[in-house]
């Protein structure tokens, strides 16, 4: 692996994540495994812990994880759990998971139960944006601090955690200028590409990451290996999306998937962390506050004595509207994993704003198998065809 | 000498056995068709005629699964689980959890001591997850049930099986067959993917060894391969696995006539 | 009624009065609204927000239990639809379904709808989310802006990991946090209203409401005698006194301690709440079906008692906060005390889960009960989420088996009682089983 | 334009049926021909062609323009194009009846729901993961009783009452009719409560859409007169039935493959034909 660069060395850590994780603990680094958007990557940046966000795989039939988790939860976290009671993320050093909704809440104190990983915490992050929840979360965050020091065995030096921070924003801002590169007409990079990139920044140490990305750009300014010029360009909203079969099959279709906003893509990167005098501020308020998933509860004016619901789509959808804009789609794909509450309960509330907009969109639910692909197919098809990018 | 009855009313076939001092004497299987209670009664002469035995001779009749209505003869009803339970329990006494794989179900059960119902869980009702999924194949494929077992088990690259529901399978397999893959990959496909959910029913109540299989699905080689496979054990296999609930049946006639005296 | 000796279960006579008031509070509700005075639908808040909308006027009612009275009038059905139609997930929280069609039908009628049961849920002049236990429970009524203009409050509880809850400062950090935001919520009801909190008022109805909810636990306590006196049926029944706080906490607690003397007189005289003899003692987890509650009757001629249910809708265990001036704080303490109290003791037993899933370790221990039935709700995560383990632990610790019936609290369609009654003479035989083993292994019951 | 005269096709290859519809130069039908029943047949849809082409009198050459639909549209040697089964139904639903806002259409392995708005498609739903409520449903229906597929519908009418079907499982259901007969249920009645599940389950599906007058039902499973009485009572006003509702998407394609080639006429383009070859179709696609 280690001769392949950008995209064939992104694609080799997609298809085997672990492996890099494998010789990074050789070199005596320790790995701790995060659930979801919501643990805070600086922290352990900082003292000298890899990251390592936890996925399912599509591919693999869930059997352990229904002993201790029931059938009619989030498909994605049951198939993470069941990976995890299989053995495959044995290699991890400790685990970190937070209240990002309540399957993922719960899935914690069962992980914990029955994995019982040497280093465990669980952040409750808080669901509202008021002042006092960003200071309970700011508190939270120093206890998380603390079980952390005590895995790395030394103290966390605000210098220490400003550089982490450094460093993540840096790698966003990478990843946002990849994004940019899909706003021509055709893109240069495919949205599945993309998505396989996504994971395997999620598979390494920052630092690591951000070089690889870099060559990716440069790699994908070079030669024009992108995707043909489709009809229809689509921004792709909802729930995880860890796997890029989705996509390809959307894409093996007359459209171009050019934006998204799912949490292993835009939605987890795309905010900076405000650099602030004691950094666990800046932390605390880009975690709960400008990271955009609808577990948080978000309003435009709590203290109005009455809703203006236009208003309260735009404050919480307009950056729907700036994507929407400046990568010119013509299309919405509004996807959910069954069983996912919080996005179930946006949708007609996203599809509200984006009719207002005129943008037109399609609802799928689908159930995080591979069984799920073939009917979703016609469907997006017929999508296609309604907003007359169809292929006749 | 003691002669018991058990009779077992399953969707596709009735079965029965005889018991004579707890041993089972005949057993005997026969398609339930539409009507379970000319099954019930076409079992209970084929029995007594193979045991060559008249009604007299039998002490205590139990039946179990489809509950059927104004059956002529005297007969007390007990659940089906319990009966596979005692079944097993008398074929195989260290046996610790059944996995049986019935036409329209499939059940898990953990057994306690002499042969009680530990604990046990049932299928949810897909016919994905059940033997008739396997009967449809064959049907399809123009094979003998008897066949798919063999066949499967010959299959060097089983397909991967993209549907949850059998009806949709059904039209899966048949484009397969369009395609030219051959027989046995798809059987092992179909295998697989109910090997894959009997291991969830499975994990649900949890796995304890020695671990035994019954059902028709015991008559099936194939899927007994890929189950050992799914679950990394080896099974105990009755050698007529469809007739453990009505051998099961008969033991707990014995059982309530020890009850009364 | 007439039915009523050849009832299999002895329902409480305290039982009906105390379940009459629920009646009462749709009607407040109404009369308020019409006399153009503020009313407030309101998520279950386990007394965080209750005692403060009591204390300054406010009528409530509750959509999750409408949900419940609508499944069990039968009027679910095309509300749920109605949600549906305008493009909610048909998984989603049921009671939330039921809100969503019912507010958008009654949107379209431009008033109550006519069918509506209880005489319905007038137009709300305010909405109190909660944060407790369940994302549905603020994603929800944020959702209701598609069809409604009232403001929208969320109050947070926090869930802190056992081990977390344990940290030094942790849990009066948690309780600052819970109180500070009961101070948020206070000061926009004052400018909502424009009206100032009665202090005092405050005080009294925070102390009343504790005062309700001791009696209440302590009703719950006699059900550990054999034959168990009261019947989860009636527990249900009763219930919403308290988690709705249905009446004037005074008044309820009056109505709580006769239901206590009625019990303590069954207790003495070992009455047990079947009419059938008392052969299993059960628990009930989570919600039950509210469409077909008759089931359990023929359970109970199969003499299953059901002796302890969820654990969220118990008051928690008693605290004493005598010292505690602020009456916010006191509700901080309460209501976290109520979600962690019983996180020591989890920890102690090396549990990781120290709500929903630990407590039913002792619920089951101190109830003595032979069995549990496990009711996975279709589309309701938290009822459901932790089932799955809490039966692995019960079998493991306590060796005590559950049944697993799926089904739903509002959709019908989904809940078989001839399916999991087929499975009832199967886990008796379970049951007997285990109480063997627990013999053996010395435990108590 | 209509001096141009131009025949175009459109296939339908259902999962359980293959319908063809040919359309002459004024857009009336020139031929229509349904491929034999069962499921082993559905590749052989060149076959199906070939018999239209016969009835028409036409050569493949002929044809201007062929529009490939249904579950089978994927790789069809002998279509110049593939549109989904859900634009076509909802293109010859409201060719057929202009006054249609939604319909249901229920086919041998698919159900769904559409909402038409001056004659377009909008929105829809359908089935996927299971086979509850579809044609297939009715097949298993007949096959286990001995019946008629079109005996079904008739018998079940003649019920006074219905009996509760709970399982929504196709394989399941056949079993609790078993279970129903041997309880001695009357034949009709069951069928009844069978019907019964069908037309609920596609009505609970197609709310979603908001239902809205007129209602057109089409699809095979719509020959059955019990169903669309089922349906009707469900949702407590009248369907509209197509006299051949088998052929709705079978002329939806074609009416779409011939807007489609007198616009390229109009616009002096030639037709995007692609080179065609009158070969088996295969239907499986690999994930």
């Amino acid at each position: 692996m280690a001769q392949d660069r950008g995209m064939d060395r992104a694609k080799a850590i997609y298809q085997n994540r672990s492996q890099r994780a494998g010789e990074l603990k050789a070199q005596g680094k320790q790995v701790i495994g995060y659930l979801c958007a919501y643990p805070v990557l600086e922290m352990m940046t900082a003292l000298d812990l890899v990251p390592f966000r936890i996925l399912g795989d599509i591919k693999e039939p869930i059997s352990r994880a229904d002993a201790c988790l029931p059938t009619v939860v989030c498909p994605f976290i049951r198939s993470a759990l069941d990976l995890a009671l299989k053995d495959r993320y044995q290699f991890l050093d400790g685990v970190v998971m937070a209240h990002s909704c309540d399957v993922a809440e719960k899935t914690a104190h069962i992980w914990h139960s029955y994995l019982r990983p040497p280093y465990f915490h669980f952040i409750d992050t808080p669901h509202t944006t008021r002042n006092s929840a960003v200071k309970q979360h700011k508190r939270l965050l120093k206890d998380f601090q603390k079980t952390l020091e005590q895995l790395a065995g030394r103290q966390l030096s605000q210098e220490r955690l400003k550089e982490a921070v450094k460093a993540h924003n840096q790698q966003r801002a990478l990843v946002r200028e990849l994004y940019g590169l899909r706003k021509p007409d055709p893109p240069l990079i495919s949205g599945a590409e993309t998505l396989e990139v996504m994971v395997s920044l999620m598979s390494l140490p920052v630092d690591e990451g951000s070089r690889l990305l870099k060559q990716v750009i440069t790699e994908v300014r070079q030669h024009n290996s992108g995707p043909p010029k489709k009809p229809a360009r689509l921004l792709i909203w909802g729930s995880i999306m860890d796997n890029s079969s989705l996509i390809e099959m959307i894409e093996g279709l007359s459209a171009n998937l050019v934006m998204d906003d799912t949490c292993v893509g835009s939605r987890f990167y795309w905010p900076d962390v405000a650099a602030t005098e004691d950094p666990l501020d800046g932390l605390a308020h880009r975690y709960l506050v400008e990271l955009k998933c609808p577990r948080t509860f978000r309003q435009a004016d709590p203290n109005k004595a009455s809703k203006d619901y236009q208003a309260d789509l735009e404050y919480r959808f307009g950056y729907l509207m700036e994507y929407a804009k400046e990568w010119r789609v013509n299309g919405v794909i509004l996807q959910s994993l069954r069983y996912c509450d919080i996005h179930g309960y946006e949708v007609p509330q996203v599809k509200d704003y984006l009719n207002s907009l005129g943008l037109p969109a399609i609802y799928l639910e689908y159930d995080y198998s591979q069984a799920a692909l073939a009917p979703l197919r016609t469907r997006v098809q017929a999508f296609l065809e309604i907003i007359g990018q169809g292929n006749f | 000498m003691a002669h018991f009855m058990g009779i077992d009313i399953g969707s596709a076939t009735g079965k029965g056995v005889i018991t004579q001092e707890g041993q089972p004497l005949v057993g005997h299987y026969l398609p339930s068709q539409a009507n379970y209670r000319a099954a019930a009664l076409e079992l209970r002469q084929g029995l007594l005629a193979k045991a060559g035995l008249s009604p007299r001779d039998i002490t205590k009749t139990v039946t179990t699964g489809h509950s059927v209505a104004g059956l002529p003869f005297k007969h007390e009803r007990v659940a089906d689980i319990r009966c596979c339970a005692r079944g097993i329990n008398r074929l195989f006494p260290q046996a610790r959890t059944i996995i049986d794989i019935q036409a329209m179900s499939s059940r898990v059960i953990r057994l306690g001591q002499d042969g009680q119902v530990g604990n046990f869980i049932v299928s949810e009702p897909c016919a994905a997850g059940s033997g008739r999924f396997l009967e449809i194949m064959a049907h399809i494929l123009r094979i003998d049930i008897e066949e798919i077992g063999p066949l499967s088990l010959r299959s060097q690259r089983p397909i991967h099986f993209t549907t949850s529901c059998a009806v949709f399978g059904e039209s899966e397999a048949i484009s397969r067959v369009a395609q030219g893959t051959p027989k046995e990959d798809i059987l092992a496909g179909v295998h697989r993917a109910l090997a894959d959910k009997l291991c969830a029913l499975t994990s649900r109540v949890g796995l304890e060894e020695p671990c035994t299989i019954s059902g028709g699905g015991g008559l099936d080689t194939g899927l007994i391969k890929s189950l050992e496979e799914r679950l990394s054990v080896s099974l105990l296999v009755p050698t007529q696995p469809q007739l453990v609930t009505a051998l099961g049946a008969a033991i707990m006639a014995q059982e309530k006539e020890k009850l009364l005296d | 009624m007439a039915t009523e000796k050849k009832r299999p279960i002895n329902r409480l006579k305290t039982m009906y009065p105390l379940r009459a008031l629920i009646d009462g509070m749709y009607q407040r509700a109404l009369t308020a609204s019409r006399a153009g005075q503020p009313v407030a639908w309101c998520m279950v808040n386990w007394w965080q927000g209750d005692p403060i909308l009591k204390a300054m006027d406010v009528a409530t009612v509750y959509p999750e239990d409408y949900g419940a009275v609508c499944a069990a009038f039968g009027a679910a059905q095309a509300y749920l639809e109605g949600a549906e139609a305008d493009g909610f997930p048909a998984h989603m929280c049921g009671y939330a379904r039921n809100c969503l069609g019912y507010t958008a039908r009654m949107i379209e009628v431009g008033e109550i709808p006519p069918e509506a049961p209880m005489g319905g849920m007038p137009q709300p002049s305010l909405l109190l989310a909660s944060g407790a236990l369940c994302d549905a429970r603020y994603k929800w009524f944020q959702a209701l802006g598609r069809y409604l203009d009232a403001p929208l409050w969320v109050l947070e509880l926090p869930h802190p990991g056992v081990k977390e809850a344990l940290m030094v400062g942790a849990g009066e950090g948690n309780i600052n946090f819970i109180a500070q935001q009961l101070g948020e919520f206070i000061s926009f009801l004052e400018k909502l209203l424009g009206r100032r909190m009665d202090w005092d008022r405050l005080d009294k109805t925070v102390d009343n409401t504790m005062e309700m909810n001791r009696w209440w636990h302590r009703v719950n306590e006699l059900r550990r005698a054999r034959p168990c006196p009261m019947h989860s049926r009636d527990f249900w029944s009763s219930m919403p006194a308290s988690l709705y706080m249905a009446a004037d906490p005074g008044e309820t607690t009056e109505l709580y301690r006769q239901m206590y003397d009625e019990i303590k007189s069954r207790v003495d005289n070992k009455i047990g709440a079947l009419k059938a003899p008392e052969r299993y003692r059960l628990a009930f987890l989570e919600l039950p079906p509210w469409h077909s509650l008759g089931f359990f009757n023929q359970l109970a001629e199969r003499g299953w008692n059901f002796v302890i249910e969820s654990w969220a809708y118990h008051p928690p265990q008693p605290l004493d906060l005598d010292r505690v001036s602020d009456p916010l704080e006191r509700l901080a303490r309460y209501s976290y005390h109520w979600l962690t109290g019983y996180y020591p003791k989890a920890n102690e037993a090396g549990e990781r889960w120290g709500y929903f899933a630990y407590p039913y370790l002792e619920y089951v221990r101190d109830y003595q009960c032979d069995g549990v039935v496990l009711h996975p709700l279709l589309s309701c995560r938290t009822a459901t989420n932790h089932l799955m383990m809490v039966r692995d632990r019960l079998m493991k610790k306590l060796k005590v088996p559950s049944l697993v019936i799926e089904g739903d609290i509002v959709d019908l369609k989904l809940f078989d009682p001839a399916r999991a009654l087929s499975q009832a003479e199967a886990f008796e035989e379970t049951m007997d089983h285990y109480k063997k083993l627990r013999k053996e292994a010395g435990f108590g019951w | 334009m209509n001096k141009v005269k131009i025949f175009t096709a459109g296939i339908d290859l259902g999962s359980t049926m293959t319908k063809v519809l040919i359309l002459d130069g004024e857009g009336k039908s020139r031929a229509q021909v349904t491929g034999a029943t069962g499921a082993e047949h559905r590749r052989l849809a060149n076959k199906v062609m070939a018999q239209a082409l016969g009835q028409a009198g036409l050569s493949l050459e002929e044809i201007g323009y062929i529009i490939a639909t249904g579950y089978g549209r994927v790789n069809v040697p002998f279509a110049d194009c593939q549109v989904t089964e859900l634009t076509c139904h909802a293109r010859g639903v409201s060719h057929l009846f202009p006054s249609a806002r939604t319909a249901i259409d229920i086919g041998g392995q698919d159900a769904k729901g559409l909402k038409i708005r001056d004659g377009k498609l909008v929105d829809f739903v359908m089935n996927d993961r299971c086979a509850a409520g579809t044609g297939r449903f009715l097949e298993v229906t007949a096959e286990t009783l001995g019946l008629r597929l079109e005996e079904l519908g008739e018998l079940s009418l003649k019920a006074t009452s219905k009996v509760e079907i709970g399982s929504t499982c196709t394989i399941f259901a056949q079993a609790e009719m078993v279970a129903l007969l041997s309880q001695g249920r009357p034949l009709a009645e069951i069928l009844a409560g069978l019907h019964q599940a069908i037309a609920s389950r596609v009505v609970k599906m197609t709310r979603g859409l908001k239902i809205e007058a007129d209602v057109v039902f089409t699809g095979g499973v719509a020959q059955n007169a019990a169903v669309v009485q089922a349906i009707k009572e469900r949702l407590g006003h009248d369907v509209l039935v197509p006299d051949e509702p088998l052929f709705t998407g079978a002329l939806g394609a074609a009416l779409l493959a011939r807007e489609m080639a007198l616009k390229c006429l109009a616009n002096g383009d030639n037709i995007p034909k692609k080179e065609r070859r009158l070969e088996e179709a295969s239907l499986y696609e690999d994930y």
